[in-house]
């Protein structure tokens, strides 16, 4: 008994893993998982029900849904992967520097970050996006603005506890440079943290890019990311509800993934 | 232990949820009471008698042989003014129309009915009408309707404070002045002559003097008028309940006297789904704009009714940007009508619930050419042989190029996805692909990207309501003569034409000169005429007599709930 | 205790009125000019954009904007919508309400199941139990939002006609939104509370609470759900504001009022007076959660109290 | 003996986890008599205190099973009894008290409510009756002012107070047992010896047994009838408290009481060390667990596992028993032990040093802690600087002072003739490289995510621009001068023991041949036979390389051996120095006689007739935030007069080398 249950959440991870893995399949090579051109529409097969041919069924141009979403992948993953790396970056480098420096300097940092945490993060994402012409990269620029706060915080509490461990003070009395202090202790030991919190802002960028599609700022490419193919795909619930029904189940499935899987970093990366 | 442990836990985490929304409950329940309450009181001061109750949406329909009711109606988008004159959008009009009357009707055909006004002579000229109005008209809030009011209006119309919207501004650009004759009698002067001045008195609402100088820029939240409903209150939904003094109704209609309904709300519900899922709920009894997948189905449920109009004016329809040289080819333009395969779209979008449109105006619309009807240019090859023609080579990657420049054409669409345009766009998109063009499909709600957009677009789509064709042609699309295009079509010959039917009085010339317009156009291949846009409501079948007027706007007077 | 109080207060001044520099600056900096949200650009021509906004103040510099609107803001008023000339404070007076009710229930249901269901996922740890109250919590964490309305509304309103799926007048109209949005936060407390549970199971005086004799249960719903309290505070206090965000989509999916709907019309249509007095709010409903949260603590945990 | 009130056999017990299934006491017994304390002696992982939890049954919570054997209390075996059972017996008959009373008490509920919330368990007294006892529990042991400490949360009561507490709360249901488990280890030695006093008495009080858990020798000598002996999950050795000492039979006893004798006797000779560390349990030996350390094993003790035998003055698990004596051993490697000569090279010269910390609260009120306060004294090139007092006395902050961590607030520190006081960073860097420091925590002074050939190289990078191949041959020297391998260089440092961590953090102390290392506590959190092992290399470095010691300990025996002079500070304030043999012989100031006094010792517990009662220092050491006037000891002085609360006494010379501040010493 309780060794099935073990087994069970390291399943959990193992599955979780095999999917992102194929997501990233997908992505890299979709040519090669998906069936029919992800733009092919043909249009004597409208809105067909899931079946052998068409696993996914068949959206409103005739299109097939699981090319769609094979497709669709790689913008989404570029979401997910590009605001995470720039808001992290951003907010990572500012956050570490304002816990290192401390003093005014983190007072100042503090301050602001309390200002930008009363706007809500998808608020401003919706003002970003809003104002620019809407694309990929306006999307991207949004989230990630939106998402420094939350990484800079981390990053800031994180550097402030090293900071302040005995190996931090050793290495002063040593007489180790503060830049060299910062970079190889610091932020050597800052970054696992961050790191479970960037998988897990994978997640949820790709979750706040399908709000601001749903909001109206979704971005027309030739193969839609899941976000908007969602939100498009909304009105079809009732009359045909696979074009909705499984692009929603990826992007569950594959932030679902990813939450696991930054779970199991944490644990691994610190087990308590 | 443990089991014993889970069970406390979970009944206890029952309970707190059970009281918890209790407690929200009776918390949440209280302000919404009281505040209705407040609403219904300031609204009919005069319902202190106690007998009428407040209308209650969920109540049973009227008894089975007196016509009444309540309705609620589910609109898509949110009103932007029910001041009529600031009223910009369709969707207000939807609103303000219950509320406000005119002083002529249009009848089905598009004639004109008594309306407020009793009757009407025109000058020669046609710069001065004078009407007869009724004398038996009255505000809601009790000031009476003449011919004052009436110079009011148009006073208050051209007011810039009172912020009106250029498309009301627009339709009587010639005014002059008004005058009151008597008070029942008023004359208004224009400086030029329009044939379609009284088309455009049939949407020009009055609004009450009164009540205007009263809440000034609110009026827009306090509209006062002379309408079958009055205006009740508008938190999240509009309610309206019924004028029981109204007995001015245009012959047109289905009866006299006040409407049936007692109350008209109206709620806007901008999520598809949910509007569609409202009227499967019955928790609304009607609701607009349905989508064409759902038409099909709504169609096939049992207890629901799907109401069509198909609207007036100019139909959905991709414009060039004839400022771009590469326009000004009419074989590029041929090549790329005979590259879109219009009805698989319009079929394929609309599943047989949109009518294609065939020509740059409306069906139903006196002057439409029938005669292009079923006139499809689609087809391929030849659209890749007029490129080929005008040097346009397939290059390495399957696009088209000249002279190292790539055929790419940037596609401008401002919606936001309504009507599925964007769905066009993306087919658009493919099928352009597949005689070698490029389409860079752009998507924006934004004022500023429109207009920078505009600058520097290829394709853009838009369609256009009116049932006055010759404001429909001056408007923002073809007449470019000191005036502003979106197409930048600086064709003196389609000017000179609608100059031309801008002053012709007689409707059968003026048919001539629009037929004329819709070959040219046909034939240069100026604008590709997507579809024309069928309002659509679909109610319970309870809902009866829920009747559209000659422009495709819903009218409640006659409805009732079975 | 009233002296940090107090300085809260004042640190939250400056706080409220950074958010105020930092909308007036993103709405008026981001390319794009705000006259769009009165004008059509392509029925109006530059001279009639010219003279609308010189009439409106909008040609004046932005400093001097700035220092205008704050002078009004102190005199009670927000200025009127560009757009409906609804006055901005009763715009928001009786919206905020709405969003309110639809916040605090959510919460209620999210701490609730959250801090259970965490509970229970802690004592069990590792057991069948555990493993799908995590899942679950996973889950309700990953799916989009608006995907979740969505489905809610097919099934509970279309579907079984249980319960109304939109509006916002009476508690039925309440549900299903507050659910949706309660749920997404509950999987994050979950999973905050069962950490810390585990933690402070950990901690050595549970050991001595064990020793005393202490039923497990009175270990558990005494001490340690006392115990975890102390950083859950903190998060619900970040439920919350993240609630005002998440009302954003549900207001909408629901059709229901609230400022998250005005905003994000009003952010598109760039009606900066709107967008400017509802992030004001929403500051002070930050801040004044914040400092509930931090008054919490002081109750709660008696070595802030004392600091 | 009189009738066993408790008596354990045969007891196993094992954890269960994912990867292990590990046994970590196999096979333990022994009794406990009404009236009797009884001593479970170890070094850390020695299961000790698993053997105390397991009594409570409270392993069971921590995912231990009790995999066999009895635990009979009152003629019922709780091994058998089923939870809910137990509960009836934990604070009723059995009660404990734990190592650190700050994280014991819940810290969000009063400590009355803690009490009551005990008495009421098992007791149906009404809230205020639970109350009132409470109470008087609160009084009898010594806390002032019961009835307001009631209301306390732990955050607001000190160390010393919270264990009192916790004690009281331990005997509100007047057990048959007390387990104290390590109760004094995270107090001061002052404290710790009224706790000790605290219990004894309590005990004869009660009536109560007594089965205490502790790693010090001396806590068990002053403390137990019987003494229990364990080592990696067994019970070695098991007899009457004089019986051990004054002839122990385990090689490991002996080991463990000649490595803490040699502390107190001849300072030039070496410190007897067992070799190596206690074993994981993950990999127990063979046969006898303690034959990898013992010097006597035969192939025998590698074989089989000795039983618990009885012999004369108690049992033994020893094959060899009778045979072997460790105290026959020689140490290897006798110190040179050569006088130093007495050189009157200053390196440092300390002057009127203060550091003051100043808390602003609100309003701008100023809270000034006087961490530091008008210091002054000198380290003299190759001596080891010893500096001893409670915590809180600043002896810390006064290490770092020097070493430049802090800034001073006022006063001057001079080192190697310079005047190092405001130097600026780049000044500082060149002093810094020729001072350098180890810590108490070998684990936490080390970046994790550094290779232990990247942290001894860190002080060479970080000055000398070498080639990376001399570099890494400079550190696998170092790694060796540290009696570490060679292979230690590409491993992490959660890899090794504390005791091999602290030989790493040396050589890294000593890679760039500084002048002085600054040694804060660096021997506290080991254990003893590891803590010899670590003051025998920082002697022998000491002789090769001329290093200059400030060693900081709060252990006096330990400050004692290793140091040639000896500091003692109490709140900010140096109140004497002297030669270390002089301080202890003749201690001048009544603080330090008061520390000496409190320290518990093997060899005094049975010097006289009857045990000695400790003598410990009444109250505890004040905020330095609000320091008393005067002299700053006065409150706790047995001899303060009116003076010492007017007037603030300065170092005076008493002896050869012997300055004191006190008014009462001519």
């Amino acid at each position: 008994m309780k060794k099935l249950k073990l087994s069970l959440s390291d399943a959990l991870a193992v599955i979780s893993g095999l999917f992102i893995a194929f997501i990233l399949l997908c992505a890299i090579a979709p040519g090669f998982v998906a069936p029919y051109s992800p733009t092919y529409m043909n249009v004597a097969d409208l809105l067909q029900a899931p079946s052998l041919t068409h696993l996914f069924g068949t959206d409103y141009f005739g299109r097939d849904v699981f090319s769609v979403v094979v497709y669709g992948s790689r913008d989404s993953l570029i979401i997910g992967v590009a605001s995470v790396l720039t808001g992290g970056i951003i907010g990572g480098i500012l956050g570490a520097l304002a816990g290192f420096i401390g003093g005014v300097v983190d007072t100042i940092f503090n301050r602001f970050i309390e200002i930008l945490m009363t706007i809500p993060g998808i608020l401003l994402a919706l003002a970003i996006a809003a104002a620019l012409r809407p694309s990929l990269f306006s999307i991207v620029l949004a989230i990630s603005v939106s998402s420094i706060p939350q990484y800079s915080r981390v990053m800031r509490g994180q550097v402030i506890s090293i900071k302040n461990r005995p190996y931090i003070t050793v290495s002063n009395s040593i007489g180790t440079r503060g830049a060299v202090i910062f970079v190889k202790h610091v932020l050597l030991n800052s970054w696992s943290p961050f790191l479970v919190m960037a998988t897990l802002g994978l997640g949820s960028s790709i979750l706040v890019a399908s709000g601001l599609s749903f909001l109206g700022l979704g971005i027309i490419k030739e193969i839609p990311d899941w976000g908007t193919l969602l939100s498009q795909g909304r009105g079809y619930l009732v009359v045909a509800h696979w074009i909705c029904t499984f692009p929603g189940l990826v992007i569950t499935a594959f932030v679902l993934a990813i939450n696991i899987i930054g779970d199991r970093l944490r644990d691994v990366i610190d087990p308590k | 232990m443990k089991n014993n442990l889970a069970s406390r836990i979970l009944s206890a985490t029952l309970a707190i949820l059970l009281l918890a929304l209790t407690v929200a409950g009776c918390a949440a329940d209280k302000p919404s009471g009281t505040a209705s309450d407040a609403g219904t009181a300031s609204a009919a001061p005069e319902a202190t008698n106690g007998t009428r109750a407040v209308p209650d949406e969920t109540a049973d329909p009227a008894p089975i042989d007196a016509k009444g009711g309540n309705l609620v109606f589910a609109l898509a988008t949110t009103p932007d003014h029910l001041d009529p004159h600031r009223a910009g959008l369709a969707v207000s009009t939807r609103v303000t129309n219950a509320l406000f009357d005119s002083l002529v009707a249009l009848d089905e055909n598009g004639g004109f009915v008594p309306y407020l006004a009793k009757s009407w002579e025109v000058s020669d000229d046609y710069s001065v009408y004078t009407f007869k109005l009724r004398d038996d008209v009255k505000f809601h809030d009790g000031t009476p309707f003449n011919a004052e009011a009436v110079v009011f209006n148009f006073e208050r119309l051209y007011n810039p404070e009172t912020q009106a919207t250029g498309n009301i501004t627009s339709l009587f650009s010639g005014f002059l002045s008004g005058e009151a004759l008597d008070e029942f009698t008023v004359q208004l002067n224009f400086s030029v002559g329009s044939p379609s001045f009284l088309t455009n008195l049939a949407r020009f609402a009055f609004v009450s003097p009164a009540a205007s100088d009263k809440y000034g820029d609110q009026f827009t939240r306090n509209p006062v008028g002379t309408g079958a409903f009055r205006f009740v209150s508008y938190d999240e939904d509009i309610k309206l309940e019924r004028n029981p003094d109204y007995n001015w109704a245009p012959e047109i209609r289905g009866h006299q006297g006040p409407a049936y309904l007692e109350t008209l709300t109206y709620k806007i519900v901008a999520e598809e789904a949910t509007r569609v899922g409202s009227v499967e709920s019955r928790e609304v009894s009607a609701a607009e704009t349905v989508p064409p997948q759902n038409v099909l189905s709504l169609r096939a449920t049992p207890g629901l009714q799907v109401l069509e109009k198909l609207t007036l004016g100019l139909p959905y329809t991709l414009f060039y940007n004839f400022d771009k040289p590469i326009w000004n080819n009419l074989n590029v333009r041929k090549a790329i009508r005979a590259g879109v395969d219009i009805g698989t779209i319009v079929q394929t979008l609309y599943l047989g619930t949109y009518p294609r449109a065939w020509s740059i105006i409306s069906p139903g619309l006196s002057g439409y050419d029938a005669s292009l009807e079923n006139k499809d240019h689609y087809d391929p090859e030849a659209a890749k042989a007029l490129l080929e023609a005008e040097g346009w080579l397939v290059g390495a990657d399957g696009y088209r190029e000249k002279d190292g420049e790539r055929l790419k054409l940037h596609y401008f669409d401002n919606s936001p996805n309504r009507e599925k345009r964007n769905d066009i766009a993306v087919m658009v998109r493919e099928q352009l692909k597949e005689i070698g063009v490029e389409v860079e499909v752009e998507i924006s709600t934004d004022g500023y990207n429109q207009l920078v957009s505009i600058r520097g677009f290829d394709v853009m789509g838009n369609s256009f309501l009116s049932g006055d064709l010759v404001s429909s042609l001056r408007g923002n699309f073809y007449y470019t003569e000191g005036g502003f295009s979106i197409a930048h079509l600086n064709d003196p010959k389609v000017n000179a034409w609608i100059d031309q039917v801008a002053s012709e009085f007689d409707p059968a010339k003026a048919e001539v000169i629009y037929k004329e317009i819709q070959q040219y156009f046909d034939e240069n291949a100026l604008t590709l005429p997507i579809y024309v846009f069928p309002y659509t409501v679909a109610a319970i079948e309870e809902v009866t007599d829920l009747n559209f007027d000659f422009l495709g706007y819903p009218v409640f007077y006659d409805t009732y709930i079975k | 205790m009233a002296g940090v109080v107090i300085k809260k207060i004042l640190t939250s001044l400056v706080v409220l009125f950074g958010a105020l520099v930092l909308v007036f600056l993103i709405m008026n900096v981001l390319p794009g000019d705000p006259i769009f949200s009165i004008v059509d650009p392509t029925t109006t021509s530059p001279e009639e954009i010219a003279a609308l906004k010189h009439e409106l103040g909008m040609d004046k510099p932005l400093g001097q904007q700035f220092v205008e609107y704050v002078i009004d803001i102190l005199h009670g008023d927000f200025g009127k919508s560009r757009a409906s000339s609804e006055p901005v404070l009763a715009l928001i007076l009786k919206n905020l309400p709405k969003t309110i009710e639809l916040t605090v229930v959510s919460v209620v249901i999210s701490v609730t199941l959250g801090i259970l269901l965490g509970i229970l996922s802690a004592v069990f740890r590792n057991r069948v139990l555990d493993t799908v109250v995590r899942v679950l919590s996973l889950i309700t964490i990953s799916m989009p939002t608006f995907w979740t309305g969505v489905l809610f509304i097919l099934l509970f309103s279309v579907k079984l006609r249980w319960l109304p799926s939109m509006g916002s007048e009476g508690f039925r109209t309440l549900i299903l939104p507050s659910v949706t949005l309660g749920i997404v936060s509950s999987g994050v407390i979950v999973r905050m509370v069962r950490n810390s549970a585990l933690e402070i199971i950990n901690e050595p005086f549970i050991v001595t609470l064990r020793a005393k004799g202490l039923a497990e249960r009175t270990v558990m719903l005494r001490h340690v759900l006392r115990n975890v309290m102390i950083p859950t505070i903190t998060v619900i206090g970040l439920q919350v504001t993240n609630m005002l965000a998440g009302s954003v989509i549900i207001e909408t999916v629901f059709s229901r009022q609230g400022i998250g709907r005005i905003i994000s019309t009003a952010i598109m249509a760039r009606d900066i007076p709107i967008v400017q007095g509802v992030v004001f709010f929403s500051a002070i409903i930050c801040v004044v959660v914040n400092l509930v949260v931090d008054v919490s603590y002081a109750i709660i945990d008696p070595r802030v109290r004392r600091a | 003996m009189s009738e066993k009130l408790l008596s354990v056999s045969g007891l196993n017990v094992e954890f269960v986890n994912k990867r292990h299934h590990v046994n970590v006491i196999d096979g333990i017994s022994f009794d406990i008599s009404a009236g009797e304390t009884v001593c479970l002696v170890g070094e850390s992982g020695s299961g000790k205190s698993v053997t105390a939890k397991t009594v409570m049954r409270l392993i069971e919570h921590e995912g231990g099973r009790i995999a066999g054997g009895n635990l009979v209390f009152n003629g019922d075996d709780l091994a058998q009894y089923k939870e809910k059972a137990v509960r009836s017996i934990r604070g009723d008959r059995i009660a404990m008290v734990f190592q650190e009373p700050m994280a014991a008490f819940d810290p969000v509920f009063t400590i009355g409510k803690q009490i009551t919330e005990c008495i009421r368990r098992h007791t149906k007294q009404t809230v205020a009756q639970a109350n009132a006892k409470a109470v008087d529990l609160l009084r009898r042991v010594g806390i002032s002012e019961p009835e307001a400490r009631m209301k306390q949360y732990p955050n607001e009561l000190s160390g010393g107070m919270l264990q009192r507490a916790m004690i009281a709360m331990a005997l509100s249901c007047e057990p048959d047992i007390l387990i104290a488990d390590e109760p004094t280890t995270a107090l001061d030695v002052t404290i710790q010896a009224q706790i000790l006093n605290l219990l004894r008495e309590l005990k004869r009080e009660f009536n109560m047994a007594v089965l205490l858990i502790t790693h010090d020798l001396g806590i068990a000598a002053e403390m137990a009838d019987r003494v229990c002996v364990m080592y990696a999950g067994r019970i070695v050795e098991n007899s009457a408290t004089e019986a051990i000492l004054r002839r122990p039979l385990h090689p490991y006893t002996q080991g463990l009481l000649r490595s803490v004798t040699a502390l107190n006797h001849d300072k030039n000779e070496k410190l007897y060390s067992i070799s190596g560390t206690i074993p994981a349990l993950t990999e127990m030996p063979e046969g006898c667990r303690f034959n990898p350390r013992c010097p006597f094993a035969t192939d025998k003790c590698r074989e089989a596992e000795p039983p618990l035998e009885t012999r004369a003055l108690g049992s033994v698990a020893c094959w060899r028993t009778g045979e072997v004596n460790v105290s026959s051993l020689p140490v290897k490697g006798v110190d040179a032990a050569q006088e130093r000569e007495e050189s009157a090279e200053k390196l440092f010269e300390v002057r009127n040093v203060s550091r003051h910390y100043v808390a602003r609260g609100f309003g701008g009120a100023k809270n000034v802690t006087r961490a530091v306060d008008d210091v002054s004294f000198d380290i003299i090139k190759g001596e080891t600087f010893g500096l001893v007092g409670e915590s809180g006395s600043g002896k810390s902050t006064l290490g770092r002072l020097l070493l430049r961590l802090e800034k001073v607030t006022s006063g001057e520190i001079r080192f190697d003739g310079r005047d190092i006081t405001n130097l600026k960073s780049g000044e500082l860097r060149d002093t810094r490289r020729h001072m350098q420091a180890i810590f108490q925590d070998p684990y936490g002074s080390m970046d994790p995510r550094w290779r232990v050939g990247k942290i001894v190289e860190e002080p060479l990078r970080a000055y000398e621009k070498l080639e990376n191949s001399k570099i890494r041959g400079r550190a696998a020297e170092l790694l060796e001068l540290v009696g570490l391998d060679r292979a230690a260089y590409e491993k992490f440092p959660h890899e090794f023991s504390g005791g091999q961590r602290q030989r790493i953090c040396i050589a890294r102390a000593v890679a760039l041949s500084s002048k002085f290392i600054l040694a804060d506590e660096a021997v506290s959190a080991l254990d003893v036979s590891v803590q010899a092992q670590i003051v025998n290399l920082l002697r022998e470095l000491q002789e090769k390389l001329g290093l200059t010691y400030l060693f900081i300990a709060h252990s006096l025996s330990v400050v004692r051996h290793v140091s040639d002079r000896i500091g003692v500070m109490y709140l900010g304030q140096l109140v004497e120095i002297a030669p270390a043999t002089e301080l202890f012989s003749h201690p001048a100031h009544p603080y330090t006689r008061g520390l000496i006094a409190s320290v518990p010792s093997v060899d005094n517990a049975f010097a006289g007739e009857t045990r000695r009662e400790l003598t410990p220092l009444s109250g505890e050491i004040p905020s330095p935030m609000r320091p008393p006037s005067g002299c700053r000891f006065h409150p706790r002085c047995p001899s303060a007069t009116a003076r010492c609360s007017e007037e603030s006494p300065t170092l005076r010379q008493c002896g050869s080398g012997h300055l004191a501040a006190c008014h009462n010493i001519s």
